[in-house]
């Protein structure tokens, strides 16, 4: 962000703080490390005390005291209500349909919430080359909702993406259904500027809400498509001081 | 049954191979690694969910012909540069990838360990890895006519994994995060298991799992052999040694250096013998 | 969350319903079943890899229209009269059978747990079962071409498990020899879990399953709940009991006595208040 | 059996202690309860102490102080290498081939070694309902050798069960094959009179062995089908002063 009188947070605090507070109380979250452990970690400690945390590595019910670094630490195990082998996460937790949330990151995300995380370029001569599907293709598929966390550039956001990793909602209505997939999808693109909701008509990533100190501009300017500004724009809530100070013990930053 | 680590990786890991290294996140079989490539193996399909370090180093050192994977990251940092350069500009040979999702890996692995062909999820619909990663196909289910994804049994040639504790029999015991490492074993045809200790009777652990010394070729003590990955119970993960990865492994050059002080240079095994095992509480 | 059995049967079982009752051989949950009797419930499809005498009594007592199976022996004694006598001749009234072996149970568990409409497994091939039980089709495999058995995942309306403590929030734990119970629970819209106590903390044990609260929508008190089977870490099993009843099931009239006496006469749940609970040691 | 002159022990006696010899130290068996039971704990405590026993309640590798009455009592977890869900003991263990000898018992059995547990006459209106399946058809697919353990009777020995819970050797040479079963098949059927073996050719059940006291007519005499007798034909050699007493001890009987 570039607003000339400083905020007394950051924007990866409000997108942390936008996405913990998505997360309601007594719900179930499939958390990847990163952003997404960090909201998750902070919903704990504040609003949402009973949210319970699966991460790929097979634990169940994790409670960190401090935040993981990967999503198989030692810390997790230790707290977790138990640890299940990985194939009993993706077949009994995941595909079952037993989690509500799951955040996703994304190195290309298009209008349409598709996400690429594998290649950036030609699969067989790729510009770069990324990490790959890991748990996202399913998580995708199969948690009830998902919650996307991603920093908002022309380079990120573009018209299609070149790979599809993980399906939003493909070309549009009704290419869930027809592809079998049984969760709703990303319903939120949470960025450092703002929130993108898809169109309840033709599941295009709509601007729904800004951020403390951006603009629509910034956020037109950051798309790689003629991004659409909901007539009913929102402004996101301030961090309030109780969530900054619980995310600044989370992550050491005072 | 018990056998020193480099003579183990000698007998169970051949030219040619496949071979699954597995422990997410936890357990990985890093020193077992490092003996393969000290060992100078060649032309191995390596197979694991993420690759991780430890498949960085093989596949910088030249061991991998064909990588099989679902995520290839150093968690929580960012990329495997070798693996990248490997995949992007074929240094220091081309490697070849077949990828899949972490459920589809899973199920592959499960797949293996209970002498199926195959493994059937809901997973990939709609994804560009239905065009690029053969070993994805649709399948009917034959009640519903739902279409469904069937992905075939990964049955490596040799599994490698680590665990904390065996006893003489060779039978082992492992707990904390178990991962996928049930599976790769029973899918394999060969197992080698390195161990943080080889103790007399396996006192039960809570979320133990037990790998019977029937489905295990050999068991080599291999105290820190996760290093910098972790042992629950032994030691906790070096973060600082992932994020120092990053910067080591970026030039082929540093990485090179590394290689040849720190795994080429060190003697085969330093703490693989069983006289040299050191107690250690759980 | 935690509610006495009566009630919980009331709530969660209806005339009609799909009901998996879980255990094999041990936590069976058989003062569950009896409250079912009480209760009157007519019409169930009972499923359950081995009827065992919980099911004879149900069977017996006129709640089943159909059994879903793949054993229907008293283990290690003979056979199960009430089970016989409905499936040949009607009562106390028609008994429709859909047989399965045990890997074919096991796997139709596995599959409606992990939510995917059927499971495949090697089994059944050259066997009369396939002529003659609906749910079981062939399937090839895509990559191979060979060709398996498919049948569809089990998916009751509710699962009925007993397990030796649960924790106030409803957490349950188990241990011991666990069978399909984790799969059935999973599997089922709705859970119920008798247990024999109610604790503040479910100190962990080494081989235990842990069902978490969320999968389980009661859990009920019922001390001795399982017997004349077994509570691993509580009570034995009551062997004497299993050869009594070879004798009590042969004769309608001994049944119906016996019926009388022990199950419709006793009261509903004599066990079953969270404020009767025995403090026991596992 | 009828000899004039009272063996030191019973026909039962004498099956079980040959079902133990067939057990070889280092073995998998799974171990069905009852004679099979009984046979693989006097083989464990006697020539076969490596002997690894499955029970298909998800016990592996038990070694009971005394002989459990079910397949799942207290004792078999208790001795246990580990104790492993159900789905695993015959997707891990028997599907994928790990056990090297099951057994079985039957109510009929016929010429090619296919076993009936589920009706005697018709399916829709038996003569007698019998348990059923259980294992069985997949220890006959899957284990390596199967040996059958049966009381000989005209009953029960027939041209052609009314049921075929688990295949035998079906119809006779390359029908096992042809339906994909992986193990060998019935090896061994052993009665209270002697041992059957199927022919190498034609896979015919056909008399090998006899026990102390038993006769080649008695075992014809005893068998539905036009039995054949082994040129070889062996005699089972007498259960030792030591089997005995073990076996007493575990069975109870003086």
């Amino acid at each position: 962000m570039t607003a000339a009188d400083p905020l007394p947070f950051t924007a990866d605090e409000v997108m942390t703080v936008a996405a913990s507070r998505a997360l309601a109380d007594g719900t179930a979250c499939f958390v990847g490390i990163g952003l997404p452990s960090t909201a998750a970690n902070l919903a704990l400690r504040t609003h949402a005390p009973g949210l319970w945390m699966i991460y790929e590595s097979g634990t169940l019910g994790a409670s960190p005291d401090a935040l993981p670094l990967s999503i198989g630490d030692g810390e997790l195990a230790e707290t977790a209500d138990t640890v299940v082998p990985v194939t009993e996460v993706f077949n009994y937790w995941l595909q079952a349909g037993r989690i509500d949330t799951g955040f996703l990151g994304a190195a290309q995300i298009d209008r349409f919430g598709n996400i690429n995380t594998t290649v950036i370029g030609d699969y067989a001569a790729p510009k770069v080359r990324l990490p790959g599907a890991g748990g996202a293709p399913e998580i995708a598929a199969s948690c009830g909702r998902v919650i996307v966390i991603v920093r908002q550039s022309r380079r990120t956001f573009v018209e299609r993406v070149d790979f599809t990793t993980s399906v939003g909602h493909g070309s549009g209505p009704g290419d869930r259904e027809r592809l079998g997939l049984r969760g709703a999808g990303p319903v939120q693109v949470i960025t450092d500027l703002g929130v993108l909701e898809p169109d309840p008509g033709t599941r295009e990533l709509v601007l729904t809400r800004l951020h403390p100190g951006a603009t629509a501009e910034q956020a037109r300017a950051a798309t790689g498509w003629d991004l659409a500004v909901s007539p009913d724009l929102a402004a996101t809530p301030e961090p309030d001081p109780d969530e900054l100070a619980v995310l600044r013990s989370l992550t050491g930053r005072g | 049954m018990i056998l020193p680590l480099d003579r183990a990786v000698r007998e169970l890991v051949h030219d040619g191979d496949t071979v699954a290294m597995e422990g997410f996140t936890h357990l990985i079989p890093v020193e077992a690694g490092h003996e393969v490539i000290r060992q100078g193996r060649r032309d191995l399909t390596l197979v694991r969910m993420t690759p991780d370090i430890v498949y960085d180093r093989m596949i910088g050192a030249g061991c991998a012909r064909k990588l099989v994977f679902s995520w290839g990251g150093n968690p929580g940092v960012g990329s495997l540069h070798r693996f990248r350069d490997a995949a992007a500009n074929g240094w220091p040979r081309p490697l070849e990838l077949e990828e899949h999702s972490h459920a589809g890996m899973a199920n592959r692995y499960a797949a293996g360990a209970a002498g199926l062909p195959f493994a059937v999820l809901r997973g990939y619909a709609g994804t560009d890895l239905v065009g690029r990663t053969a070993t994805i196909k649709p399948i009917t289910c034959p009640f519903t006519g739902q279409e469904l994804a069937a992905v075939p049994a990964l049955t490596p040639d040799v599994a490698i994994v680590h665990a904390q504790r065996a006893d003489r029999d060779g039978n082992v015991q492992m707990w904390g995060i178990t991962g996928v490492q049930k599976e790769a074993v029973l899918a394999a045809r060969r197992a080698l298991v390195t161990v943080e200790e080889v103790v007399d009777d396996l006192e039960p652990v809570p979320g133990q799992v037990i790998l019977p010394s029937r489905v295990v070729t050999a068991v080599s003590p291999a105290p820190g052999g996760a290093r910098p990955s972790y042992a629950h119970g032994y030691y906790v993960r070096d973060n600082d040694a992932y994020r120092a990865w990053d910067a080591v492994s970026r030039d082929r050059e540093r990485f090179t250096a590394w290689l040849n002080a720190e795994v080429l240079g060190a003697p085969s095994g330093p703490d693989a013998g069983p006289d040299d095992r050191e107690e250690q509480t759980a």
